[in-house]
């Protein structure tokens, strides 16, 4: 059979953002891929480079479109680690929290893709408006839909709102009753199930060497999480489980995030619970004249797709020196997509790479 | 921009008044757009269209290519490698077409202003009917900016496309000065469609 | 097998069917956004100061500063940001490090247009996209837009801003100065203030913003961002050689300066201003000696000469600046020190003789030559330096005390002593007896420092008599609170009548009648009222003055002295023009006659130390230029022309004359003489009479009158001169003190 | 209790490689080495094979041109140990040449690459070298090394609107408007 080169994207509904598959494909079936970023490269590294500590906080959260607070988490913390800045303790519950609801929003967001991606059209409506709950819930503590510019370095801008607590249990309570409903329109759904079953295959013993991390890693059976392994924040306070599921298939990674996305309604309604009163933040001394000692810095946490990290370098002057950010999506988009594309149907890209969690903006910031 | 010229929409249309009048109406109320997320403001877009804000109250839905779409979304910053797919893909549009820009950096930049990999200015590149103000603006913001647009289509204003084949050298020129590799082959000087 | 369940599942979607859609009405009702949404930004343009902070934060480049109309003033630049929506992120950091908590966002976010252009905008003086601005000469057009026509902000819509102190980037409450305790310090002259440690020294030099408000304040123009970045660098060193680049005497500065510099700084709204005297000062203790560390470049001798009356601050900044700049300089000091009023009034608890010599020695280290116990007029005559040196620089400062002008105090015979004779003595070592009971009158700094130099004489009883109320006193309100904790009684609104005498001429109690503020009708500060009845006796051995100091021109030969009528009749006869007490100068402070430069109290109305030293650096150059225009004959300004804006150089040659018993100022030309015809009609002198007594020049006729004797002022006997203590500018403190005491 | 998984691997490299420049620790569960470079290589298999450092995070480059120095850090995680390395090797900046560990780790080749484009380091072995990847028609020298400044480059190559040219700093205005009489 003939051999036909496909370009899917940069302009494609399937395609999880703006970038672009190389395909070779033999009829319906995929011989090789390769995959062509670039098309969101704004230079953020070297946009930081050019600023001062504080002023590089705004521009950190552009990094990961679905999922900002992730990226001002790991700034500040490596910041701070780099500074010795402390965080007062509210301030750490406060964050925590954060974290959790942009977990939140970003299975929402993902289970619309995912769904979609099949064809199931009603899920993103659901999910997504939704989703504009908890997008409320983050303009009214912090000031943003999106982007949320609420995590700097010393704690959090603002504290929480009057009513919030309630306002919050009440989401969590909505979110978890529409869980039914989600299970039984997307994961509970024989055409789900088909089509998700077996398909985008990741080997367990490939997986740690291919560099994959997690809910695609734990959808192999393998239990690692930044959370557990090496708590930030106040994680060791709470009670969570973190599941595994074997099969390394899309519906194995499509049950770890259902799973996950109880436990994090639990750890929210946990921090609700038990956040103790206090200041939110530390100042920093001067705006436009901190300087941070010289040093270098790994800092991770464990984000909707797996681990994200920032490496940090620092001369001692007001600026950066390097950063250089490591997304889950630059291993899972590029590397691990090449590897897992072969071999399967042309029908089932966009559906792999939604359950990758692939996400653009992140793979070349 | 002051030396381009300014476009007559009616001398395009030679049909009669009342005809006139009904393609506008249906051209106004049935935008497709193209589904190319080209920034961040992508993000905001499925909220719009989603149950919540519901865009296709009006009249509006994706298109899943260029040839089918009345409506071009450039949702925010272009780098200069999408910049290219963007005129091809603006250039492959049928007649009429639309561009709304989102946010800050189509108008001046933005925050990536010293970045080395986004364009500054979006009109110099493709013409615009409609900024909207926000980084990014919200699905409201973007509705409102929705709204303009149809406004500004059934009032005969938003004549971009006119302004672009008009002064098609003009913007080729602005064009190639960006895209180092914008050589015949892939790109004729011809305006194609 | 088939998944029934998988298959059937999906159709419970189907409950949804008849319900209510997540949808909302648009744009039939805006949805409204949350209480801290960041949206569109206003600015309080009234409240805004301009100090360019948003626009140094913005990491987009979004804010330039923009005079949009607004007239610059020393705590205000005019500026006013200007929001590009083109480069905007919503980050508000602009907000969290808005000193004058001035900048706001709102929960507006919809603005939606096709052109361009209209995304520039001057928050708070224009709507979005009402104002189409092509360059900034546009934005200079809105000034014209009314303050009513301004956009105003409703109720509840601004959402991101700073609550208060405690919110936002910027740490408003200054590093505290530890203070010897009020009931130690009374025991001798030690120093008060302890000063900064290096740490604490850091912490309060970083919180500078370094916008630069604090130079347009500074008579001097000292580089006072720059040596706090130093500090916070922790580089001393280069820290005090940019002090010393303006200023030669830095600790004088750093320990009694009336900081003008802090009021207005752009904490001082809102909060503590940046202790920019005590980071001088913290600069300056880090040395033992100066001549270590200062680099300045000491040109050799280039044979002129230059004499200087008066060591005070301003004759020591011209003559080390001068030396500086290869002159030969010499400086004649009646007293036995250097240093002037800064060595004879000022308390050694709060400057001490140490921290004096240290500056003075270095100077004279230097080649600055001094020659102390030396009055002009007395030891020396006028004539002779003028006929010795090639430009001469007056700077003998305010040390004549006036008259209390209370009946009985011609008669005293012991027990009254003006304040700054008390200081002086004191200061020089002799021993001063003020009995156990003092009372002092008058509200300015002299006054305080005259209560508190008294307490520490012996166990004495100190009472300030004050004509106003607590809060009218010109005084630094840190000295009033000083002489608080010191035990120092302040009797407010209380007016000196009578000085009640034993037959011995002694001193033995004041009378004083108590007064009512009332409305001086005219909008003005109210004035004291007397009571009827309600005269009271205070005992007292002593009583000090302190109501105003003023020049002693004794030393100057007639026919340097300026007069106008003889002037008018013969055309020729040209000496130093005086007006009020004060020597008139133009430019760089050259005076009506030539060669003659002078500066210091008796030149500038804010008579203070800084001010001096500001009036000196002014001189140094004009004597440069003076005398490297070679020409002796005439004063040669064309070297000034090129180098200074006309302008702004013409500005200054105005000066008061008398015309047909009308003041008028006149133009004068570069050359010093009357080019035009009166150009300016000024306020006659009655209504000029009026005014200074709106600013409450304590005068006292009569002994004005006295003092005439040696001094031919052709206008001076009806009115009487400004007080010293005005120069003490009145800090916003003082009306939070108000509040306080309330 | 004995010594910490932290200490026990620190000993342990520092018996096996005598070589090392610096070892240290930063912070919790973080060491930072430095080596040689031609030591990367051999230290790097080293670690995955017997040391249970399987997880490859990062390959990142500081560029230090002061002292005409990459400095490329390799960063590996291991899961068992729960430890962090940062390895850390100075190459030369005119001639950065490097050794490719692409065998052992397939991601490893894209994290070369971007360094490839990005700051021009070459990596021997990586037959990708070269490749455009994020960068289309990039016609300055790699945009992520010190020298290459980026404002500069926008306002050569793109426009920006000119409404706003005559953009004042505060604090020069200050200088110039009251600063008159020392100017010199």
């Amino acid at each position: 059979m003939k051999t036909t080169k496909l370009y899917l994207g940069p302009q494609h509904p399937g395609i999880t953002g703006n970038m672009m598959i190389e395909l070779d494909v033999e009829g319906n079936k995929i011989l090789k891929s390769k995959t062509h970023v670039g098309y969101l490269h704004r230079g953020f590294e070297k946009l930081m480079e050019r600023r001062t500590y504080i002023q590089s906080f705004p521009i950190v959260c552009r990094i990961c479109v679905p999922e900002p607070d992730v990226n001002e988490n790991n700034y500040a913390r490596a910041v701070e680690k780099l500074s010795g800045l402390e965080v007062p303790e509210r301030a750490k519950w406060i964050r925590t929290m954060v974290l959790e609801m942009a977990r939140l929003q970003s299975y929402l967001l993902w289970m619309g893709g995912q769904s979609g991606s099949m064809g199931l059209y009603t899920m993103p409506q659901w999910t997504i408006g939704d989703r504009d709950y908890l997008l409320d819930r983050f303009e009214e503590l912090t000031g943003g839909r999106v982007y949320h510019l609420y995590v700097w370095p010393g704690g959090v801008r603002k504290d929480l709102p009057i009513g919030f607590k309630t306002r919050m249990l009440d989401l969590m309570d909505y979110l978890e009753s529409r869980m039914k409903d989600y299970t039984k329109l997307m994961f509970e759904n024989a055409i789900f199930k088909k089509r998700a079953i077996g398909t985008g295959v990741i080997p367990k013993d490939k997986a740690l060497e291919w560099g994959v991390v997690g809910p695609v890693l734990r959808g192999t059976g393998i239990k690692h999480d930044v959370r557990i392994d090496e708590p930030y924040e106040i994680y060791d306070k709470l009670e969570f489980e973190v599941p595994t599921y074997e099969g390394g298939d899309i519906y194995s990674r499509a049950l770890v995030r259902k799973f996950e996305f109880m436990q994090s309604i639990s750890i929210i309604r946990q921090i609700m619970d038990k956040i103790p009163e206090g200041p939110i933040y530390n100042r920093i001394p001067n705006p436009f004249k901190w300087k941070i000692p010289k040093g270098y810095t790994y800092v991770k946490l464990e984000s909707s797709r797996g681990e994200f990290g920032y490496f940090m370098a620092s001369d001692g002057s007001e600026k950066l020196r390097r950063v250089n950010v490591r997304g889950p999506a630059y291993v899972h988009g590029i590397s691990l997509l090449e590897k897992i594309l072969p071999g399967s149907r042309l029908g089932d890209v966009s559906t792999i790479l939604n359950s990758l969690g692939v996400c653009p903006p992140e793979m070349e910031r | 921009m002051d030396d381009l010229k300014r476009p007559t929409l009616d001398s395009d249309f030679t049909c009669d008044m009342a005809f006139n009048k009904i393609t506008k109406w249906a051209q106004k109320n049935s935008l497709w757009l193209l589904a190319y997320g080209t920034g961040c403001g992508a993000i905001e877009l499925s909220p719009t269209m989603t149950s919540r804000y519901d865009w296709s109250r009006l009249g509006i839905r994706g298109s899943a290519t260029p040839r089918q779409a009345d409506l071009l979304l450039i949702t925010g910053y272009l780098s200069t490698k999408t910049l290219k797919r963007v005129i091809r893909s603006y250039e492959q549009m049928q007649d009429p077409k639309y561009v709304i820009g989102f946010g800050s950096c189509t108008i001046n930049g933005g925050m990536y202003y010293d970045s080395y990999n986004t364009i500054k200015q979006l009109d110099l590149y493709i013409p615009v009917d409609v900024y909207i103000n926000g980084c990014m603006p919200r699905p409201e913001a973007v509705l409102s900016g929705l709204a303009y647009l149809k406004d500004k289509i059934g009032d005969k204003k938003a004549d971009g496309w006119i302004k672009y084949k008009q002064n098609f050298e003009w913007y080729r020129e602005n064009q190639k000065k960006i895209l180092k590799s914008f050589n015949g082959d892939n790109m004729p000087d011809k305006y194609n469609w | 097998m088939i998944d029934i369940k998988g298959i059937l599942g999906p159709l419970s979607a189907l409950k949804f069917l008849g319900k209510a859609p997540h949808t909302i009405d648009y744009p039939k009702e805006t949805k409204k956004t949350a209480d801290r949404y960041r949206g569109i930004h206003y600015n309080d343009v009234e409240a805004c100061i301009g100090c360019g902070s948003c626009g140094t934060i913005c990491e987009n480049d979004a804010i330039d500063m923009v005079n949009v109309g607004f007239d610059p003033n020393k705590a205000d630049t005019g500026f006013r940001p200007v929001v590009d929506y083109g480069r905007c992120c919503w980050c508000a950091l602009c907000v969290d490090v808005c000193p004058s908590g001035s900048l706001s966002l709102t929960k507006d976010y919809v603005y939606v247009d096709d052109d361009p252009k209209k995304f520039l905008y001057v928050p708070g003086l224009q709507e979005l996209g009402k104002v189409n601005i092509d360059s900034t000469d546009d934005l200079k057009e809105l000034a014209k837009i009314e303050k009513e026509n301004r956009p105003k902000l409703k109720e509840g819509e601004r959402s991101w801003y700073q609550k208060d102190r405690t919110e936002g980037l910027l740490e408003f409450n200054r590093v505290p100065m530890k203070e010897l305790p009020g009931s130690t310090r009374i025991k001798s002259f030690a120093e008060v203030v302890l000063g900064y440690t290096e740490e604490e020294a850091f912490m309060e030099s970083i919180r500078c913003l370094g916008c630069g408000l604090c130079i347009s304040a500074c008579p001097d123009r000292m580089h006072i961002p720059d040596y706090i970045q130093a500090i916070t660098e922790r580089d001393y060193n280069s820290s005090a050689n940019i002090i010393y680049e303006n200023n030669p005497l830095p600790e004088m500065c750093g320990k009694v300066c009336t900081r003008q510099c802090e009021t207005a700084c752009v904490y001082h709204n809102r909060g503590d201003a940046v202790a920019i005297r005590w980071l001088k000062r913290f600069t300056t203790e880090q040395f033992d000696d100066f001549r270590t560390i200062i680099n300045a470049e000491v040109k050799p001798l280039n044979g002129k000469k230059v004499g200087i009356i008066g060591a005070g601050p301003a004759g020591l900044t011209v003559g080390y600046y001068l030396r500086l700049r290869g002159y030969d300089v010499t400086i004649y000091e009646a007293l036995s020190k250097a240093g002037g009023m800064t060595m004879a009034g000022i308390p050694k608890y709060r400057f001490p003789l140490d921290s004096l010599d240290k500056q003075i020695s270095y100077m004279e280290e230097m080649g600055v030559r001094i020659h102390y116990n030396t009055r002009v007029g007395k030891d020396i005559m006028f004539d002779e330096i003028m006929d010795t040196y090639d430009a001469v620089f007056i700077g003998i400062g305010f040390h004549d005390p006036y008259d209390l002008g209370l009946k009985g105090e011609k008669e005293a015979k012991s027990g009254v002593i003006s304040a700054v004779e008390l200081l002086r003595r004191v200061n020089f070592g002799e021993k001063v007896d003020v009995g156990k009971k003092v009372a002092v009158i008058g509200g300015g700094n002299v006054a305080i420092d005259g209560a508190r130099v008294s307490k520490r004489l012996g166990n004495v009883d100190v009472t300030i008599l004050y004509r106003r109320r607590v809060q009218d006193m010109p005084a630094d309100w840190e000295e009033i609170e000083g002489a608080e904790d010191e035990g120092v009684h302040i009797v407010p609104q209380a007016i000196p009548e009578e000085i009640m005498l034993d037959k011995n001429g002694k001193v033995t109690g004041i009378k004083y009648v108590m007064a009512e503020m009332v409305d001086d009708g005219k909008g003005g500060r109210p004035r004291p009222k007397k009571i009827e009845g309600s005269e009271k006796i205070l005992p007292i051995d002593t009583l000090v003055g302190a109501i105003g100091q003023q020049a002693d021109y004794s030393f100057l030969p007639d026919e340097y002295l300026f007069k106008t009528q003889d002037d008018e009749k013969s055309g020729s006869k040209k000496g130093i023009d005086t007006f009020w007490g004060r020597i008139l100068v133009h430019g760089y402070n050259e005076t009506t006659m030539k060669k003659v430069f002078s500066g210091g109290d008796m030149v500038n109305r804010t008579a203070d130390a800084i001010s001096a030293i500001a009036d000196g650096l002014n001189a140094v150059k004009g004597i440069d230029l003076f005398l490297q225009g070679g020409k002796e004959t005439k004063v040669n300004h064309s070297v000034t022309e090129s180098d200074l804006d006309k302008n702004k150089l013409l500005d200054k040659h105005y000066k008061m004359k008398h015309e047909n018993g009308k003041l008028v100022s006149v133009k004068l030309d570069l050359s010093g003489n009357i080019v035009t015809e009166s150009v300016k009609i000024a306020k006659d002198p009655d209504e000029l009479k009026k005014d200074v007594e709106k600013k409450e020049v304590n005068k006292s006729t009569d002994k004005a009158n006295s003092k005439d004797k040696t001094m031919s002022y052709p206008t001076k006997n009806t009115n009487g001169e400004t007080k010293k203590e005005e120069k003490k500018s009145k800090s916003k403190k003082k009306s939070k003190k108000k509040k306080k005491k309330k | 209790m004995g010594f910490s998984k932290l200490t026990e691997t620190k000993v342990l490299l520092k018996q096996y490689f005598k070589d090392i420049i610096s070892i240290e620790e930063g912070g919790e569960q973080r060491l930072i080495i430095d080596l040689q470079s031609k030591d990367i290589t051999s230290m790097i298999n080293h670690l995955k094979d017997f040391m249970d450092f399987k997880h490859l995070s990062m390959i990142s480059c500081v560029d230090w041109p002061e002292e005409n120095k990459f400095e490329i850090v390799y960063i590996l995680t291991s899961y068992s140990k729960n430890i962090v390395l940062m390895l850390k090797t100075k190459i030369d900046r005119k001639n950065p040449k490097l050794q490719s560990i692409m065998s052992l780790w397939p991601q490893a080749v894209t994290y070369e690459i971007e360094l490839n484009e990005m700051f021009g380091v070459f990596f021997e072995g990586n037959d990708r070298m070269g490749e455009e990847f994020i960068l289309e028609d990039w016609d300055d020298i790699p945009p992520m090394r010190r020298d290459f400044d980026s404002l500069e480059y926008a306002n050569k190559n793109f426009k920006f609107r000119d409404e706003r040219k005559d953009k004042k700093i505060i604090r020069e205005f200050i200088s110039e408007h009251y600063d008159e009489w020392r100017k010199k």
